[in-house]
């Protein structure tokens, strides 16, 4: 099947983003297609590419990962504006782009999971 | 239909609001902090027996181990995030963060 | 348990159903302010005939939409306001929750626009003719 | 002791937590979205008037103003920035978060 | 009301009652592992005499010092772990509110420490005792 | 009296940051002195200097008017290596350092007030 994703929380404050992580992840072993992961409000900071957390799991780094596999990461560039996160501090494979295309991801999956607060 | 539900049910009405909306039959997930309601013999374990009399009740593994959680009302079937991604083949999903 | 088939590709396909589910207040957090800027690019979107869109309002999401906000002081856009302007945008299916109106000594005429009022079977089966639902 | 309530009374249980556990006498502040427990009417009303029964309750009036909540219970005392912290003077704060 | 009067300057003050006040449940979110942190660093200076400091477990907090748990197939780090070792940190004052663990079917047993354990009117005497109180 | 204050949420998402920078600015015009502002956990994000919201208070660089007023303004350092925010994306006025200062504030405070979700 196409699966889309929403993620509403940044990265640590909330667990939002590991389960987001781990439903792709189980996905993807399951041979679905993730037609895209849109990070939304606060969502947009697991796109920054400066997590430096010491001896632990870096999210940034494991969604670009992701993103290098070919799955579409794209992070509200209104909420991105907001909060100062930028093209250039983005991470790899990661895209600041319109809420168009969350409109997109949901118009081509067959189901569609957030996961936020 | 698919309900999701990651909250305590201590401290938030999640699982008590969606239980009102939800249709006899149609299973609920519960993950992240969720998964408290499951535990045996606690203040809320009437609110989870209730869900368990007209729906199926799924809890995912992975949030069970990491809060150390090992005693579950009879009837809550354990998955895997393999098993979450499968309720969510059959079900669209009705995420009640 | 066993595998969903998939559907055919989109194009072509019928509209995508979606169905923005506010259940969270105003002001104290984002969220419904999020959502109704998916509302309004949803709109675009169903002018395409791609998506249909429709809103939820249950719990607390019933009070994104009561009248007599005023957030100026706390320097704070108002949100209910933007909301009689939706159908400009091609969103005009609107339904609230009944039960989540009465709890909150709320009726429709404390509200800036008038959703269809919906009992716990309504808004179940509103919530099942989804595709996708998006929540704040 | 000033406790502090920025939740909504229906969907968190922050309200009830924090009066099981405040002396009477020992005043309430609500703010942010804990300001809706303070409208009348409501199917939580008997909350606050619970609360009022056993303590001074305040209610920051640009939260008020902003969610539009015209109607108070009766005895709630509407107060500023400038009062929040005169009762901060007062009282160190217990935050009911 | 009135102004309540400055103290004096901190430095000769008896030291400062700081209380962190666990309510919510780990790994869902990552306060109260934010909480532990504030222990460890207040730690340090309780033994130079400027604060005492104690820890009250209640509602979900109490979660986050129960016994066998395990996030590594999370890639998180375990919280409860820590706590044992908090008294070579300066920071053995524990507290728990005995309704919290009623409700949730715990008990003493069920715990990674031995938090003594209060009624209302002793948590709210606790409370009571504090220069402030830092919730997680 | 001397006041200290934690900010534990970022900005926008919740009104925490909102609600304690209006307890600053009435606690000030009160008389009372401000011995520090620390922000903590998702916190951290209220220093980024980015932000850059259409049309909108700019909750980064009203922190930072704040600051300049002599207001000593703290984002842990722990969380802002986690999440990404270093001291060069920091608005004036604003230090990322240790927890050390959390307890520095506590310590010196009269009242100490959090703000958070």
């Amino acid at each position: 099947m196409k699966i889309g994703v929403m993620v509403q929380e940044g990265p640590y404050q909330h667990q939002a983003s590991d389960s987001a992580w781990e439903f792709v992840r189980a996905a993807l072993a399951r041979g679905h297609e993730i037609v895209g992961v849109f990070f939304y409000t606060d969502g947009v900071y697991n796109v920054n590419r400066f997590m430096n957390p010491p001896g632990e799991r870096v999210i940034g780094k494991r969604w670009s990962e992701l993103g290098a596999q070919g799955i579409p990461l794209v992070a509200c560039v209104t909420d991105s504006t907001y909060r100062g996160i930028t093209q250039e501090i983005a991470v790899p494979n990661a895209k600041i782009s319109g809420l168009g295309n969350l409109a997109e991801f949901i118009q081509q999956a067959d189901r569609f999971v957030t996961f936020g607060d | 239909m698919l309900f999701t539900v990651n909250k305590s049910p201590y401290l938030r009405g999640n699982l008590e609001g969606c239980l009102r909306l939800a249709p006899a039959g149609t299973p609920l997930l519960l993950y992240e902090d969720g998964v408290y309601a499951a535990a045996a013999g606690t203040r809320v374990e009437g609110l989870l027996r209730q869900a368990l009399a007209s729906h199926p009740v799924y809890a995912v593994e992975a949030d069970l181990k990491a809060r150390g959680i090992a005693r579950l009302i009879e009837g809550v079937r354990v998955i895997d995030y393999a098993g979450f991604v499968e309720l969510v083949e059959q079900h669209p999903v009705v995420p009640w963060l | 348990m066993e595998h969903g088939e998939p559907r055919g590709e989109p194009s072509g396909a019928p509209p995508r159903k979606v169905l923005v589910l506010m259940r969270k207040a105003p002001y104290g957090s984002l969220y419904n302010w999020e959502g109704l800027q998916v509302l309004l690019i949803m709109g675009a979107y169903k002018m395409q005939g791609l998506v249909d869109i429709a809103v939820a309002f249950v719990e607390d999401g019933v009070f994104a939409i009561t009248q007599g906000q005023d957030p100026s002081s706390l320097g704070m856009k108002a949100i209910a306001k933007t909301y009689p302007a939706l159908p400009d945008f091609e969103v005009d299916r609107f339904y609230v929750d009944g039960q989540s109106l009465a709890d909150r000594n709320l009726t429709l005429d404390d509200l800036v626009i008038k959703p269809e009022i919906l009992d716990a079977a309504g808004m179940a089966r509103l919530l099942a003719e989804q595709d996708a639902i998006l929540p704040f």
